[in-house]
């Protein structure tokens, strides 16, 4: 499909196309979900058994008192970055090529922010005076510590889900309003209640421009923050190869660089499943491809000053905790992370390769992969091989834990996929001004109308006056 | 804990506005997992196995609680009298001999069976309270009378058949004592920050959260009905004799005091 | 009583028309040709026709500022105070008074947090909404047609409607309220 | 500069000598010229503190829970004082013992991590836990350096059967799963401790010597010294006095044959137990 | 005392506990009994805590507030005075009693876990007899009926008493139980780890089977296999020696034996020797400090020629260790004079073992240590009283008499042949052999469940009696054993041993119908020897009468001494010669010397059912709740084994299978199995885990004592399993893959030299 043509899309169709896409998908969606709900029954019956039966069940000790729930925490994190901080600087920037895909990209952030919290939770070993850690006026004058990078995460994620919801469902006002007008049944009621009457005046498209576009500068600073002081959970604390100064950025660069992988599997799995090839065109693709490839090169040359840093510290326990990520027990995940993250990007340095959707689908996939790994191997090895020699030793995740982070991925697709069918998840709005445009700019002739109307509009006034 | 037992206990709480947007807090946040544990040993309608008349021995004949509860002001505990202390006494005591109360009393005495009491006043397990500094500090240093002391925490007695427990015994409870005496002394540990005075009403209040139904003492002096305002408690400790303010400084203010 | 309102609602195929029936109308010279007058429907944003239509007045980025401003000074209290009780509750020497770290990071999330709560108040205060669909509308509208709501005086009625004629209007209504 | 001046202030008041009127600063001092590595502490610890016996499997899985520990070495620390026999063989200078329980730092790093405050420091220089607001995050737990917090992975109460719960001591809780635990230098001896001392009528003074802490009293070879590091007379004072170790380590110019040190302090977290180097005779 | 009511359904009580108040925030639940009293039960549908008052304390009973009552520990023969603490008639803790010389207020693991003997879930709580072939839990009546049918009447010498390590009035009362029962003479004595070698030459060279020895004074320890600090006779009491031994001017320890004990792992020096050549190395000693000494005491010629004789590079090919060594150590032992030189389990555990023992104290006397370090023991005032250790001489004669049947009643108490002595004994077939068998037992132990009759008895928490220590602190040391608590299980559920066997002697002898109770017969017997006792308590409370001031004083004492005579100068009988070390051959089939390595904590498996005992790490290998073979690196590099592979070591008399666990501190010729664990039986904590290496011992003897020589068998070990998990703490050792963790650079513990320290200290 060829961009050029784009323009000569009719609205009237752009209505249809999309509005088609939350009626009848393809079989493939029924399937997904269906696996998805599975996995997540099983990940609820995981987690009940360790409830009942405590923390132990999930097979960390001592020192490992970390491990899946919180890379798994972090890694969702991460993943939920680049959907509104990519949307909020390509707005800012006015790239119209976010347009088709800005949606989705933020429904992404907002799910993976919901499947992100709920690993605090299931970590905690007490999860029913989990309250406790929220500031409220007690009898027992008790107030939670806030100098615990656990409650700036607190902190901070709630802001960026508040935020990130509101971002995305101003901007979906408008097609609300679209699907009001064409929808029966409860969608009916549904989007009557949700656009909030919402009729293309004149003066709501200000209002609404102006909100999205503050909204917007407030995201690209709340999306870094949001991300280093998930850092800064270690990055503050005292084990070796955790207390480094390097992490926030390391880490804001890799939830990018996972975010944007995402990105591309579910920018292929939309338009296959909701039919969206005249939308979803190769170009965006490209483009978003490109991103990602520089992002992957911000992300490979933080970890290795990481790497170098930590080397010429010579700091004992540091450079202890480095060879062993290399050739101690763990070094299976660290060369594999390394490979999937550092080595796989260099594939969409070849056009080829950029415009095969199922080729760049696969890479996706590879890619995250690595960001997982990357996530285990910050929070393990250096348990492992801490201060102390005499509590060395190794744990592999237990089935619990395993279980629970399939869940999460189930949790987070589910969720996802029924948000696409329930709102359109490309924004119809947009692509009819990316459309409308572009028709534009291509047609000289028109420019010089709108150049002949303003000098009139100049005489009336003249004359007028 | 079914959520209708919680219900029901939250109905019988008379509390402050700010109690109540603590609960709502809880309640919102924690839906099924509320603390129900401080309400869930109230006792008042237990039966006991022998109607113990408080009244009559604390009220009529005036004895001293420390009479009975000996090991108050030695031991963390106050201690229920051995069989061996009420025989003690009634064998010398003709009159009631036959009243069925007693006479249980002696069958008890004659098998040489314990007596079955219910706990009335059952502190968390977590909770580490020693009835011998309080009685220690408060009837022998500041030598206030007996019943009055124990009524901050026991309530009227002298009103009483078998123990009731009349007050929440929640740890805000405890602080609210314990931080109007801090006022008094030159500690600025544990002193009530500023930031902190505006958390007081929820603190300091005396209200019990059990509904109860005869007058309260309040915390220092049986005879006002209402709480101490913090200006009173300054006075008051500001009359306090010296060594006692200096002992003041003794008072919790430190979580290991009483969780270990 | 108030006066009956009356109002012209046209719909057109494209802004190019759009733009010509208001440079009509203001060059038709009608006492009551003012921006609040000239209600312009349409699926996308426009600021050429706005250009023409004129601004109206919605200080939206100042709910914001103050709203940030508000929401830095709750969190930097709200810290200091737990803090504070913190501090005399549970004596831990080695640590501040009002510890730094954690209030710049508490209240920059604060500060985020307000503002786009406010300017989400702001947007809706100014936009109107949430409100009622207008009986008259069209939903065309939200497809890939343009409306224009005009209200007049009765006596301009078919001055106008003409206008709109010529403009090649493709349906006018006629609403009295 | 303004700045500058106000955070100075403010690590003043972050300085010990907040503490300064406050009587009592517990310390500890362990000689490892006399630690045999018996294991006599390690059960009395079981039997004073509650400590449940987690059984075979736990331990393989590493939720054992033995507050106090004896750590074993054979390979030598660098400026080790062996070196004629080094290729040997076997380990011919014995091995290397040290208890490890928690070192009540006065720089904890397990305190400011900890989201409810469940861990904090006491006006007695003790870090304390506070089981029952622990919500169990875990994250103190990384942050020890010692690796002596302890996690309960289960309910292991639960598994002690008829009429073995009858030993446990009433002075303290037992701990359900979800908490973090460590050694507290028997708090409830030192409570019992100011109590009786206040009964005596002298509530600021707890003499020395009056109580100990139950590894000190079980220890066969009386390798373990405990008191009150305040007290300039008590037996563990006068210890850190004469080899010369300070409880802020910049504060400290030690000769360097002096023993006495304390293990890692060189990340500044101010360890409240010293330990006096183990000794060799080389000339054997 | 007030009345012990424990909790019935303690679990659910603080289930509930923990759901009520989780919800608030505490998980957390009390133990047994609440602070305020006795808490009995718990009635779920109302949750309330019954509260039950006492009914008639005694007034030092204080709810809330604790008690310490001294008594004496019997987890091993050394006889430790204890203090035991007591709130609401519970014991909570055992500390040391500062009183006693043994301990001075120290206690050992063993001791620390005596309560979990006392409060042990499996504990026998109903009295049992053999009907149909199987034993079925019986009323006390009839149990009591059948056991006085059994032993209540006179016999000619037809009862047989098999017995611990044993001493004070119980001794006695069980000797005169069997005098009167006509069986005089028929107790036999038998404990697996006291050194009965050793005895028999301090008895036969030093005229007393336990010399004192003065560690303090000594500047040099040489110590062949003696474990001291672990397993040897009284640890704590060692351990408190070594200590001051160890103060500046710091002695020097050297340790000798082919397996690491935890002395080995503390000595300066740590030497491994070829099992059985420690006499051969003794020698060798000797004979260079004979030639290098100018001044030798008078020594008769043979035994000079003995040692002269000594071919130094035949010892260095025995023994394994070279002559550079040798000479070094017996120039050290001649500078650090006066040394001490000691023999234990490893040293005396083989076929030469009375030889090696006494080539050792050749080399005591030929230093002068004796009389210096080695000091004189003065004469005992009660021989009835002192401990009778025993070994495995007397467990032969005991089976050799129940084979030739002369015995129609065995009676055994306090010790587990069954479960201890090797397969070749046929322990088992013994006692099936046996005509009647009375066990009195406090556990369901190998040897009790193959009895007709179990009498379940008092742990030594809820016993009457008197001890003495096996290795004295001081002379005429008598320690008391009192009740602590009332018995947990009731008098319906357990007895006391001393009830039960003053009981029978009342039938067999009018003359003990005085006595109305075992404390009685305690306390009149201690009465009675008031005169020969050291300050005896006089009354200080008016209207206390004599005997109530001396009995509480003694009883809170916890000890008395014993009046003795000044003790005579040692007088050395030196044998005329030594016989010449066997050699030791090459054996194809089995290579390699199997060491039933004995430990402080499960000891010799009495205490596998003590649950802090099976997680207290094992001192040097750091395994938990298992058993392990402890494998020389090298050894392990030829047999292609790691830590944690299963292997099957194999005997002349049958074979185990057993982990690895490669360990350093071992002779590459050598593989150590742990004693303690494979129980059959012995409750839960115990019953099928590991393997007991006595099971497979070769039956071989101490040539001159008839002594198990324990240490001479030989065995091969070949793998069958790969690496599978082994349950040790010391979790870096496996990560680290090497099996020795190692300090990683940092300076977890510190060593500075002897000499820098001694000078230090002086100057301080």
């Amino acid at each position: 499909m060829d961009t050029h043509t784009m323009k000569d899309i009719e609205w009237a169709k752009i209505n249809k196309d999309v509005l088609n896409s939350l009626e009848k998908p393809r079989k493939t969606f029924w399937v997904v979900i269906g696996v998805c709900a599975l996995l997540v029954l099983c990940g609820a019956a995981a987690e009940a058994y360790q409830y009942q039966e405590g923390l132990g069940v999930a097979l960390m000790n001592r020192p490992h008192f970390w491990q899946l729930y919180i890379s798994n925490f972090v890694f969702w994190i991460g993943m939920s970055h680049s959907g509104t901080l990519l949307s909020a600087i390509l707005l800012l920037t006015k790239a119209d090529w976010r347009k088709p895909i800005y949606r989705f990209a933020e429904a992404m952030t907002l799910f993976s922010i919901l499947t992100a919290a709920i690993f605090p939770v299931i970590h905690l070993g007490r999860v029913w005076d989990m309250y406790w850690v929220l500031p409220y006026p007690n009898q027992r004058t008790i107030w939670p510590n806030f100098r615990s990078p656990l409650l700036w995460d607190a902190a901070a994620i709630t802001t960026y889900a508040t935020s990130s919801a509101l971002f995305l469902y101003i901007g979906m006002i408008p097609d609300l309003a679209i699907c009001r007008d064409n929808a029966k049944g409860w969608r009916k009621k549904l989007y009557t209640t949700l656009s909030l009457g919402w009729m293309g005046r004149a003066r709501e498209w200000m209002a609404f421009r102006k909100t999205y576009v503050l909204l917007a500068c407030f995201l690209v600073p709340l999306a870094v923050s949001v991300h280093s002081i998930v850092a800064s959970d270690f990055a503050m604390s005292i084990m070796p190869d955790w207390h480094i100064t390097s992490f926030p950025p390391y880490f804001v660069a890799g939830a990018l660089y996972s975010g944007c992988a995402a990105i591309i599997t579910l920018f292929v799995m939309l338009r296959y499943i909701f039919k969206f090839e005249a939308y979803m065109t190769t170009e965006i693709l490209d483009k978003t491809a490109k991103l990602t490839f520089a992002i992957a090169m911000v992300w490979n040359y933080l970890n290795l000053t990481e790497y170098a840093s930590i080397w010429y510290s010579n700091d004992m326990f540091e450079k202890e905790v480095l060879l062993e990520k290399f050739f101690g027990p763990y070094a299976l995940v660290v060369w594999v992370m390394l490979f999937c993250a550092t080595v796989a990007p260099f594939a969409m340095a070849f056009e080829k390769f950029r415009h095969n959707m199922w080729a760049m689908f696969w890479l996706s996939l590879v890619i995250q992969l690595g960001m997982w790994l990357e996530r285990f191997q910050i929070v393990s090895p250096p348990l492992a091989s801490n201060h102390e020699p005499w509590t060395w030793n190794v744990v592999w995740p237990g089935a619990v834990q395993l279980t629970l982070t399939l869940a999460s991925f189930g949790w987070f697709t589910m969720l996802f996929l029924t948000f696409c069918k329930v709102f359109p998840s490309v924004s119809m709005y947009e692509v009819k001004e990316m459309v409308f445009h572009r028709r534009k700019a291509s047609s000289r002739s028109e420019m010089d109308d709108l150049q002949k109307i303003k000098e009139d509009m100049i005489k009336t006034e003249e004359g007028l006056a | 804990m079914s959520m209708s037992n919680v219900a029901s206990s939250w109905k019988r709480v008379k509390a402050p506005w700010s109690f109540k947007l603590t609960r709502t807090i809880f309640l919102i946040t924690m839906g099924l997992l509320i603390p129900v544990g401080a309400w869930a040993d109230d006792v008042s309608d237990a039966p006991q196995p022998i109607e113990f008349p408080h009244n009559r021995h604390a009220s009529k004949f005036k004895i001293n609680c420390m009479y009975c509860h000996t090991y108050a002001r030695r031991s963390k505990v106050a201690g229920i009298p051995p069989v061996a202390k009420c025989i003690g006494c009634h064998e010398h005591i003709p009159s009631v001999r036959n009243k069925p109360r007693i006479k249980k009393l002696f069958s008890y005495w004659e098998q040489k069976k314990p007596i079955p009491w219910l706990k009335v006043h059952d502190m968390p397990d977590f909770v580490y309270f020693t009835h011998k500094r309080h009685i220690q500090r408060f009837i022998f240093k500041d030598g206030r009378p007996t019943q009055q002391v124990c009524g901050m925490c026991h309530g009227d007695v002298k009103t009483f058949t078998v123990g009731k427990k009349v007050r929440a015994m929640t740890m805000g409870w405890c602080l609210s004592c314990h931080k109007q005496f801090e006022e008094g002394s030159g500690s600025d540990i544990g002193k009530p920050a500023p930031a902190e005075r505006w958390m007081i009403p929820v603190a300091a209040t005396d209200k019990p959260l059990m509904k109860v139904d005869h007058p309260q003492p309040a915390v220092l002096n049986p005879e006002r009905p209402e709480t101490m305002k913090l200006s009173q408690i300054k006075k008051l400790s500001e009359r306090l004799p010296a060594k006692v303010k200096e002992h003041l400084v003794h008072a919790p203010h430190d979580c290991w005091q009483c969780h270990i | 009583m108030r006066r009956k309102k009356h109002l012209l609602f046209a719909t057109f195929e494209d802004f190019d028309k759009a733009r010509d029936v208001v440079s009509e109308l203001k060059v038709l010279d009608l006492k009551e040709m003012v921006v609040e007058n000239i209600e312009l429907y349409s699926p996308i944003e426009h600021p050429e026709v706005e250009a023409i239509l004129g601004e109206f007045h919605q200080p939206i980025q100042r709910f914001t500022f103050f709203g940030a401003i508000t929401g830095a000074v709750c969190a930097f209290l709200l810290t200091a105070a737990a803090a504070q009780a913190m501090f005399t509750v549970q004596p831990q020497g080695g640590k501040a008074v009002i510890p730094l770290p954690m209030d710049i990071v508490i209240v920059y999330e604060g500060a985020i947090l307000f503002g786009v709560l406010s300017t989400l108040a702001a947007f809706f205060i100014y936009s109107g909404m949430p409100r009622r669909l207008r009986k008259y509308y069209s939903q065309k509208v939200s497809e890939d047609q343009i409306g224009i709501e005009v209200q007049i005086l009765p006596e301009n009625k078919e001055k106008v409607r003409a206008t709109l004629d010529k403009c090649g209007a493709l349906e006018i209504r006629e609403v009295i309220q | 500069m303004a700045l500058k001046r106000m955070l100075e202030n403010w690590s003043r008041l972050r300085q010990r000598d907040y503490y300064e009127n406050e009587p009592y600063m517990w310390g500890m001092s362990i000689d490892l010229n006399k630690c045999i590595g018996c294991g006599a502490c390690v059960t009395a610890c079981y039997a004073e503190n509650n400590l449940p016996v987690v059984g075979k499997d736990h331990c393989s899985r590493g939720h054992s829970m033995h507050w106090m520990r004896i750590e074993r070495y054979w390979g030598e620390p660098h400026g080790d004082a062996d070196i004629d026999i080094k290729e040997s063989e076997y380990p011919e200078r014995g091995a290397h013992y040290i208890p490890m329980m928690c070192q009540q730092c006065n720089h904890a790093p397990c305190e400011p991590v900890c989201p409810v405050a469940a861990t904090y420091h006491s006006p007695d220089g003790l870090n304390t836990q506070v089981y029952n607001r622990c919500v169990g995050s875990r994250y103190c737990g990384n942050n020890c350096p010692y690796k002596v917090r302890y996690f309960n992975y289960f309910s292991f109460w639960k598994n002690l059967p008829h009429p073995l719960e009858m030993q446990l001591n009433p002075d303290l809780s037992v701990r359900d799963k979800g908490i973090m635990e460590k050694c507290t230098f028997c708090v409830q001896r030192i409570r019992d401790a100011k109590d009786k001392a206040n009964d005596e009528g002298h509530p600021h003074s707890v003499k020395d010597g009056s109580f100990m802490t139950a590894c000190q009293q079980s220890c066969p070879t009386e390798a373990i010294a405990f008191g009150n590091l305040k007290d300039a007379d008590s037996k563990v004072a006068k210890l850190w006095e004469e080899h010369q170790v300070e409880l802020n380590r910049h504060e400290q110019d030690k000769a360097e044959d002096i023993r006495g040190y304390r293990v890692l302090e060189e990340l500044n977290v101010e360890p409240c137990v010293m330990y006096l180097d183990r000794v060799r005779d080389t000339q054997a | 005392m007030s009345q012990n009511k424990s909790s019935n359904d303690w679990s659910r009580r603080n289930f509930l506990k923990a759901m009520g108040l989780g919800g608030a925030g505490s998980a957390l639940v009390l133990s047994g009994c609440g602070d305020t009293d006795i808490i009995n039960a718990v009635d779920i549908e109302v949750r309330k805590e019954k509260v039950e008052p006492q009914v008639d304390p005694q007034d030092f009973v204080r709810p809330g507030i604790e008690m310490y009552y001294a008594s004496t520990c019997r987890q091993c023969p050394a006889g430790c005075g204890i203090h035991a603490r007591i709130r609401q008639g519970r014991v909570l803790k055992l500390e040391g009693n500062p009183a006693s010389p043994v301990n001075a207020g120290r206690l050992c693991p063993m001791g620390q876990a005596g309560l979990q003997g006392h409060y042990n879930p499996d504990r026998l709580t109903k009295p049992m007899l053999r009907k149909g072939g199987k034993l079925v839990e019986v009323s006390w009546d009839e149990a009591m009926d059948a056991l006085i049918k059994r032993m209540g009447k006179k016999k000619s010498s037809r009862i047989a008493w098999l017995n611990g390590a044993v001493s004070g009035h119980q001794r006695a009362l069980i000797e005169s139980y069997l005098a009167a029962a006509g069986s005089t003479g028929n107790l036999f004595v038998f404990d697996t780890l006291p050194p009965a070698v050793g005895h028999a030459v301090n008895e036969s060279m030093l005229g007393h089977a336990m010399p004192k020895f003065n560690f303090e004074r000594a500047r040099l320890i040489m110590s062949f296999g003696a474990d001291f600090l672990g397993t040897w006779m009284s640890p704590v009491h060692f351990a408190r020696e070594y200590a001051r031994f160890r103060d500046a001017p710091r002695g020097t320890l050297i340790q000798i034996e082919s397996k690491m004990t935890l002395t080995g792992a503390n000595a300066d020096r740590w030497i491994a020797v070829r099992p059985g050549s420690e006499q051969m190395l003794a020698m060798a000693l000797g004979s260079i400090i004979v030639n290098e000494l100018e001044t030798l005491p008078e020594i008769s010629n043979p035994l000079v020629q003995v040692l002269a004789d000594v071919d130094m590079t035949e010892a260095t090919r025995i023994t394994g260790v070279d002559s550079r060594t040798m000479h070094k150590l017996a120039r050290l032992l001649i500078r650090h004079s006066p040394s001490l030189i000691l023999s234990g389990a490893s040293a005396e555990g083989n076929e030469n073992g009375y030889q090696t023992a006494t080539a050792v104290h050749v080399l005591n006397y030929i230093l002068g240590n004796v009389g210096k370090t080695i000091e004189p023991r003065a004469k005992d005032v009660f021989p009835q009283l002192t401990p009778r250790m025993g070994g495995w001489k007397e467990l032969s004669n005991f089976t050799d008499g129940v084979k030739s049947g002369r015995f129609d009643t065995v009676v055994t108490y306090g010790t587990n042949p069954v479960y201890q002595a090797p397969d070749f004994m046929k322990m088992d077939a013994v006692f099936k052999k046996t005509p009647y068998h009375v066990a009195f037992a406090q556990f369901p132990d190998e040897t009790s469940l193959m009895a007709d009759i179990v009498i379940p008895v008092h742990s030594y928490l809820e016993e009457w009696g008197t001890d003495m220590p096996a290795y004295a602190a001081e002379d005429g040391q008598l320690s008391l054993q009192q009740p602590v608590m009332n018995p947990v299980f009731g008098d319906a559920g357990t007895r006391s041993f001393g009830e039960v066997l003053l009981g029978l002697l009342k039938r067999l002898d009018k003359k003990y119908k005085r006595w109305n109770s075992h404390s009685d017969y305690i306390r009149e017997a201690m009465w009675n020897m008031r005169d020969a006792i050291v300050n005896a308590p006089k009354p200080e409370l008016p209207g206390q009468t004599k005997e109530d001031a001396y009995w509480q004083g003694i009883l809170s004492q916890g000890l008395v001494r014993i009046k003795v005579a000044k003790a005579k100068s040692i007088k050395v009988h030196l044998p005329d010669t030594i016989k010449s070390p066997p050699v030791i051959k090459e054996d194809a089939t089995y290579p390699y010397h199997m060491i039933p390595s004995a430990r402080l904590g499960l000891w010799d498996g009495r205490h596998a059912n003590l649950p802090w005992l099976q997680e207290l790490p094992d001192q040097l290998a750091e395994v938990v709740w298992d058993s392990w073979v402890e494998i020389h690196p090298k050894t392990a590099e030829k047999l292609d084994v790691e830590t944690g592979d299963l292997v099957k070591v194999t005997s002349s008399q049958g074979s185990l299978e057993v982990k690895v666990l490669v360990f350093p501190g071992i002779h590459p010729e050598v593989v150590a199995i742990p004693m303690g664990q494979g129980h059959t039986e012995y409750g839960r904590y115990a019953k099928g885990r590991g393997v007991n290496p006595y099971k497979i011992l070769a039956p071989k003897f101490d040539k001159e004592t008839g002594e198990l020589a324990s240490h001479g068998t030989r065995v091969s070990v070949t793998k069958i399993a790969d690496r599978g998990p082994i349950v040790t703490l010391a979790h870096g050792d496996l990560v680290l893959e090497s099996n020795t963790s190692i300090q990683a650079g940092r300076e977890i513990v510190k060593t500075v030299t002897a000499k820098q320290f001694n000078r230090t200290e002086e100057e301080a």
